[in-house]
């Protein structure tokens, strides 16, 4: 097998990176997501982290569940393999994928209700594993593509801020994955790609378990009640009973802040949240500083970005497991099945 | 009148869980075993842990009728006060019963039409024992010593047994001998050894071994290349992984390094389990897991993905009494139409139907070979009964020459030769596309993965025409599989039969001895036992040919005739079904009672086929 | 020639998904239906958000024949450039091509055999709106102003809906009346109008309402008289949920507290969500949910349990484009089989299958009370045709006098007065036990549920008998609820006809017009539509009656057919699959041709009995 | 419908509590759990808690998952109605029995298995909607029913501390439970009458989602490595390939300490834990402290036990969702039925 990448002919200027591909040969198929979709600004920075890093894009697999966000892998890493799955289940595919071929790296993008509704059961249990892989929730508060019901995180565009309950306690997924036993915690906001980017390549070279939540509006669908502001008019000019039918587009939100800063980014809905940059004093080490600081931060109505929190010392799943150093699906005959002779003695042994 | 019978009884033992009676009680049954009888020994225990009350039953059968007999026991070992009264009521007239007397037996607890064997068995131990874990586990010991004398079975056998399970662990070994040999003392003096009932050594058992359905289906597994094991504990199919495990830990440890050539992972839950088996198949492991019905039903999201997205999955299902959580520790074959239909959509899935642990290890072992020719599910449908109970089997083999079928998998070298690469081709005109792996070319044949629909290059669509090409290529993989699947067995009555017995799964066990019986009141009937969906056209031969043909089945529904309407498009009048689902394993007194009276021209059939 | 047609013909519109065009495609909808001529308005919509292609597709037909028609449009309103190619393409010989000409058309984009009008829309709007959402939104506005021109529609009808829509708001009444003059007034200067397709004022559509089937159902269940909702949002099915939120909103708020007679729970996940239903159902309330395809895989043991503990449910299942995730935004027929048998285990469910919003309504309410009364699961099959389209059908109607079935539930009182209370006895005879509901009697009538096996009196065993009698009472409840159910519905040819054609749910909406095409051939048929399941008998005296059957699907599988073979025990060898499964919804031109087809003498039918 | 209790006849010197019921009256059907089965202590602490606090029997629902600990409602509280349900799944059912009827007590029961692992998505979903219950873990750290497997809990029994990770992450349901919106949250054992009994009343007077995650030792399934003690000597003497199948019965473990003391337990395999008991000192209505508590104790291997937090300003479900204060199954046609006339409306409004 050959594992090295056969760029095809292309202008001499454009850059390239060790491996001699383009940052084109990162990129997938035409994105359908809405024009401004904070998940497209994701994609852009992990093609970006992964051009890079040099991955040989075809070591890579990419996997997802349903929503727009699962559906981003289509718009990424064309050369990769790629597994969008069953709604909320990405985590054990990617589990049983990692288990099969530990030489790969492994992409897992999913939702806020991807993750955070139906599939917070496997998402604690894939953290709690120590699959190495690195997995993004792209967090937008709603349900995207079933037209913008509440998910079960944060109402982050929610401008009400103490005792502001979207009905239901939101799940901090950032601080879960910490408790769970992740590795690997970051958050960060789909339009800082100076943020971004460097997190997701640091994450990439983990040996175990790395979360990013990643903060990404959706554009289309901004149910907060009393920040309806922008869409007013549309809502207002809508004749069909049912919602949304006219949708414009927006630009993606991008913004630039200085580490230990804090920020505060309006919506496309004119709802703001607070963003609050990490700098060098927060100790990433210290699991319970992390989650002490997450707390205080959901007190506050801040959302900290940054690397949160870090363990390099990882036992990952197949060090758990004792798995030998070869993929476990290039395994042949010769290595799985025992054999006639051993089958007699189990024979022997079974009268 | 006491029975008389040499190697053709039932013995049962009535027991409390957890009280160590297992393992007296399968020594016992060894014994005979060695001694060359056949033997067919069932477990029927509760579904707790301890106290409750659990019976094991072995027949002794030199014909080598090994289906459970039905009707009450010969012999009754009665260890368990709860249940003596119903259990002394069950045993057979003539038959003994043997019990504790070390407490006095009132009168109104026996029959007349019985005989009565007591040994003060705690009394015994009593005085030889302090510790009363000692007592109770040597009492166990000391039955089985007992049984020895009034059962003629040869004490010798007893300890050699003893001595090849505490190997290298003399005290242990002496011991053990010693709690036996006083049973066996004891009752040498008490009673006029041995009884009406008797074991004589024959050479009927040859070289086949005693063995379980799950732990089979786990060798097959292991044989059958398994890489990965994703698993959920769930009664009966918890001790398919956990004998794969067990296994691996032995013949799948690279001598070098000492790194295992497996993965097997317990998962939070049976969505878990099969997703990471999707995963793992999709990435070109082979990959299985092992569950039950109320796992099957968690599984029908994924199961419906696998159809679609073609990627090869091998499930042990091991059937128990539904629906619900129903009787988790009885036998059934009910998890048929789930699993044949299993997820919403137009699906239909491959299943594989051993009628006992040869064809469990076969059939799991040549399910990863299918699953991967196919790059679809396999079912392999097991139950309580074959899984969880022993079974007297020809020993296990295999080809040293066979190979894996790993289906078709484009290699990168063949990537670059052909011309064009499209992963929901049909290529061969079988149904089956080609597919690529994660990791293989640097820059061909990578491809996206979904269950939504797509054409043939993979690429999303939702227009009709590509979807139901895509559809009726899947359609045409099931034919494919059809052609694949293991074909059904016949037996023959020899001479033309006007009756034609169709069955399959564990039933198996109990069918030669029904023909038996059939033929014995004058009426032959050929019997066919299916093993596998799709079914095959010769089912359809069978039912044409034979004027009166019965479908014996361990359900409420008729699952497998439902099947054969639909798949086969059999006339469902032409099919009369003889339904067992009590959750004890079927009878051959029960099939050839059936059989019978459907044949009376009186009886009209009632509604619901089925008896208790 | 162009063609020429009154009331009678097809208008597509090719739109982007988010441009707003859905309002005022409807507009133009309802403007027809206030004239009174019947139409039948479908979607076909990506599974995305914005900027894919969409298509609205009204059919016009003064005869009523409101199934999809199939074939090309009459007229097509070409508004997506990227779709402009393929759309132009369908359109029927002789038929319209509106455009926008702002930019100019490359020759090669059109066809010599059809009509192409023009109307620089862009430029126009260009002219008059500054801000660019204001141009996106009244352009459309605009064109809908051209149709009416073109087509004779009143404009003073449209004028009359937009002042309803915004009523109140007067200055968005006068901005989108002057954008729908603007179009009106241009198309009147620019072409000759009306062109040969022509809307006329009609009685046809009597007092007949336009809605959707989601909307009808959720309207059922507050008729009904469900007090809880769980649900998780999944296409098709998502509006059931959420115009039965907004319902509640409107009807179930206590004037006197402004308390809500009513919780509606969007769960976590759909096991999430049938387990809120379960919980609810078992403590006394009313309760459902609506999903789809991907739900009812996940909820499967859910069902089971409740089947086997007896528990109602109410399920509306909003079936769409299968396996997996499949076609989430086309129709199909294709979850009989999972819902009739949902779980492992022997389990069989009832099912209610409505034609149309009408049916929606009904069989939705009555499903509580089915769902009491039987104590068991009820699924109401809905389809992404019906549940998201908008059908023409009959006035809801309610009897005030109705009174909800609650079932069996003894009140204290009555335990008060019983003998003795078994939770699973079978008292009436009609295997429908009676129940009692937690926090009522102090002392009396209190009892375990469970999903395992029980006697009863509820208590858990593992016997067999007790397992069995109760197993067979379910089977008898289920005779029960074959009785109750909605009888077949026969559309008879009048004379005695030689062919059946049977069919169920959403195909309803073409069949008149099949058949009314089939007797033009000369092939008089009688048509039966199946309402529910378990089957009637008179679907098998149906069969038996007519020489030729044919069974219309919109499943690959001929799912009906195998219940029908299953359930009643009808010969598969008599029942003619025709089976559409492209996710589209099911024409009368299909049907007929199918049938008409498959009564050719010479056409041997392919092993895979379907057509695109 | 009377509520009123109607006690049976009996003899006049048991005692019996303000309704005039005994305890007995609180017991439900023996249980078929192994002698000295924690779970078997923590159902007897149930009958004494609600015989305490008088509650009505009929006016308490019990409901359970799948396991040894959710067979427990059968033992206890034989007068209330029972839902032994499907795995993992007793939260859904539960939270949709109190839709139903917002007026009774509702015990939910669980296992670690059941919650922890099948079941972990619906854990923590019922907490952050602030479903009002007590729900009680009985956590052994392994899956009794079927035999032994570990659970995704701590492997409490472990002698091993730091870095000591029975292969995964184990999970603190208790943290969990905080950090996701339950606002009655504590830790017991299961011998601990003194304070358990205490927790339960407390519990069952709380206005929104109780949790009590209670250590309960199963006497039969120790498979901790390296502490298989006093089980060695069944273990040898079995014959039986397939796991144990012999049994002893053995004494529930009880324990009684004080307020802020620390006390190493001693469990049936020999294996020790370290339980601490919480005093006053704790400040149970700080979460960001209550999860650093949990933390730091993670970190020394210590488990402390007693009311971790506690929120007494509860929004529970019905408060967000403004039901109506009648049970929702006690409406009739005359509520529920909008009837012919508004029907006519509605036909109207789609012509
Ligand atoms: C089992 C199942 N249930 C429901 C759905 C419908 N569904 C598709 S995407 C989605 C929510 C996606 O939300 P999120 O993960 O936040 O993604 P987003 O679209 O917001 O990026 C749902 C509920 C489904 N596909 N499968
Ligand atoms: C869907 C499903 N999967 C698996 C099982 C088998 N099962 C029964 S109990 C149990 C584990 C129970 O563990 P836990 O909740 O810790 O209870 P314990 O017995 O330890 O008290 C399992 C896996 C089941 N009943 N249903
Ligand atoms: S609906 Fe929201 S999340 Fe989905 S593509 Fe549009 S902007 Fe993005
Ligand atoms: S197995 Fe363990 S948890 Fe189950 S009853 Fe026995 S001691 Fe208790
Ligand atoms: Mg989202
Ligand atoms: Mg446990």
């Amino acid at each position: 097998m050959t594992f090295q990448g056969k760029p095809k002919f292309r202008h001499p200027s454009i850059p390239t990176n060790t491996l001699g591909f383009t940052r084109r040969d990162y990129e997938g198929s035409m994105s359908t997501l809405c024009a401004g979709c904070g998940h497209d600004s994701i994609t852009a920075a992990i093609v970006h982290a992964c051009f890079e890093l040099a991955l040989p894009p075809h070591r890579v697999a990419k996997l997802s569940g349903i929503g727009c966000s699962s559906k981003t892998p289509t718009y990424m890493l064309g050369q990769s393999h790629g597994f969008n799955s069953v709604h909320g289940r990405m985590p054990s595919v990617l589990t049983g994928a990692y288990l099969a071929n530990r030489e790969l790296a492994y992409l897992g993008v999913s939702g806020d209700g991807d993750t955070a509704s139906i599939g917070l059961g496997q998402f604690c249990h894939v953290m709690r594993r120590g699959v190495r892989m690195v997995y993004i929730v792209e967090n937008n508060g709603v349900y995207g593509l079933t037209k913008g019901q509440f998910s079960a995180t944060a109402d982050r565009g929610s401008k009400s801020k103490k005792g502001a309950r979207a009905a239901d306690e939101p799940i901090d997924l950032a601080a879960l994955a910490i408790q769970l036993g992740a590795t690997f915690v970051a958050r960060s906001f789909s339009g800082d790609k100076g943020q971004l980017v460097p997190l997701l390549k640091a994450a990439f070279g983990h040996r175990g378990a790395a979360f990013i939540d990643v903060i990404s509006p959706c554009v289309t669908f901004n149910n907060h009640e009393g920040s309806t502001k922008s869409y007013d008019y549309v809502r207002e000019h809508n004749i069909a009973v049912s919602a949304l039918d006219f949708i414009t587009g927006r630009e993606p939100i991008e913004i630039d802040y200085a580490e230990g800063a804090a920020l505060a980014v309006t919506m496309h809905d004119g709802a703001t949240i607070h963003l609050r940059k990490l700098d060098a004093e927060h100790d990433f080490s210290d699991r319970a500083a992390a989650l002490t600081l997450l707390e205080r931060c959901r007190e506050t109505g801040e959302i900290p970005t940054g690397l949160l929190y870090l363990d390099d010392d990882v036992e990952e799943l197949h060090d758990t497991l004792g798995t030998t150093a070869r993929p476990l699906n290039a395994l042949t005959e010769a290595e799985l099945c025992p054999g006639a002779k051993a089958l007699e003695a189990i024979n022997r042994g079974l009268r | 009148m006491p029975i008389e019978a040499t190697n053709d009884f039932v013995i049962r033992f009535a027991n409390v869980n957890g009280s160590g009676s297992a393992s007296a009680n399968l020594l016992f049954a060894k014994a005979i075993l060695r001694m060359g009888a056949p033997i067919a020994p069932r477990n029927i225990f509760p579904s707790n842990i301890q106290g409750l009350p659990t019976w094991y039953e072995v027949r002794v059968s030199e014909r080598g009728f090994l289906g459970a007999r039905g009707g009450g026991a010969d012999m009754l070992v009665a260890m368990n006060a709860q249940t003596f009264a119903q259990d002394v009521a069950a045993l057979s007239v003539g038959g003994y019963l043997f019990y504790d007397s070390t407490r006095p037996l009132p009168p109104t607890m026996t029959r007349g039409d019985i005989a009565v064997i007591g040994m003060p068995l705690t009394e015994l131990c009593a005085a030889r024992y302090s510790d009363p874990r000692q007592r109770q586990l040597y009492r166990n010991m000391a039955y089985v010593g007992a049984l020895a004398a009034l059962l003629d079975i040869e004490v010798g056998v007893l300890e050699e047994l003893i001595a090849e399970r505490f190997k290298g662990k003399d005290k242990l070994i002496e011991a053990n001998a010693r709690a036996l040999r006083l049973g066996f003392d004891d009752a040498k003096t008490r009673f006029a050894c041995p009884l009406g009932l008797r074991v004589r050594r024959s050479e009927a058992v040859g070289d086949r071994i005693l063995v379980e359905g799950n732990y089979a289906s786990a060798l097959g597994a292991l044989y059958g290349g398994a890489t990965v094991c994703a698993w959920y504990p769930i009664t009966p199919s918890t001790s398919v992984a956990e004998s794969f495990e067990r296994l691996a830990g032995r013949y799948r440890v690279d001598p070098a390094t000492g790194g295992k050539n497996v993965a097997i992972v317990q998962a939070e839950d049976e969505i878990a389990a099969i997703g990471m088996v999707v995963g793992a198949g999709w990435n070109g492991a082979r990959a299985f897991t092992a569950t039950s019905g109320p796992g099957v039903s968690l599984m029908q999201e994924f199961f419906g993905l696998a159809y679609f997205a073609e990627v090869p999955v091998v499930v042990v299902d091991v059937q128990r009494g539904g629906p619900s959580t129903g009787m988790p520790t009885r036998t059934q074959q009910s998890d048929l139409i789930l699993c044949a239909f299993a997820s919403h959509g137009d699906t239909k899935h491959v299943l594989l139907i051993p009628d006992g642990p040869g064809e469990a290890f076969e059939f799991t072992a040549a399910a990863f070979d299918l699953a991967e020719r196919l790059q679809t599910p396999v079912f392999v449908m097991l139950d309580l009964d074959i899984g969880m109970n022993s079974h007297l089997t020809e020993p296990f083999r295999w080809d040293d020459e066979r190979l894996y079928d790993r289906g078709k998998v484009l290699s990168p070298r063949q990537l670059d030769e052909i011309v064009e690469f499209g992963r929901y081709k049909d290529v061969d005109g079988d149904g089956v596309p080609y597919r690529t792996l994660p990791g293989g070319h640097p820059t061909l044949g990578a491809y996206f993965t979904r269950g939504t629909s797509r054409d043939r290059y993979a690429r999303y669509t939702e227009d009709p025409a590509p979807y139901v090409d895509n559809m009726e290529r899947l359609a045409l993989k099931f034919e494919t599989a059809r052609r694949l699947a293991p074909a059904p067995v016949l037996t023959s009555a020899g001479a033309p039969a006007p009756i034609g017995i169709v069955h399959f799964g564990s039933t198996a066990a109990a069918m030669d001895e029904a023909l038996a019986l059939l033929a014995d009141a004058g009426l032959a009937a050929d019997a066919l036992r299916i093993r596998a969906f799709p079914l095959s056209p010769d089912i359809a031969g069978f039912v044409r040919a034979h004027e009166r043909v019965f479908v014996v089945e361990q359900n409420r529904d008729a699952q497998m005739k439902t099947l054969m309407t639909s798949d086969l498009g059999l006339d469902p009048a032409d099919l009369t079904s003889i339904l067992h689902f009590g959750g004890s394993p079927i009878t051959a007194r029960f099939i050839a009672d059936a059989v019978a009276a459907r044949l009376k021209p009186a009886a009209a059939p009632p509604i619901l086929e089925d008896v208790t």
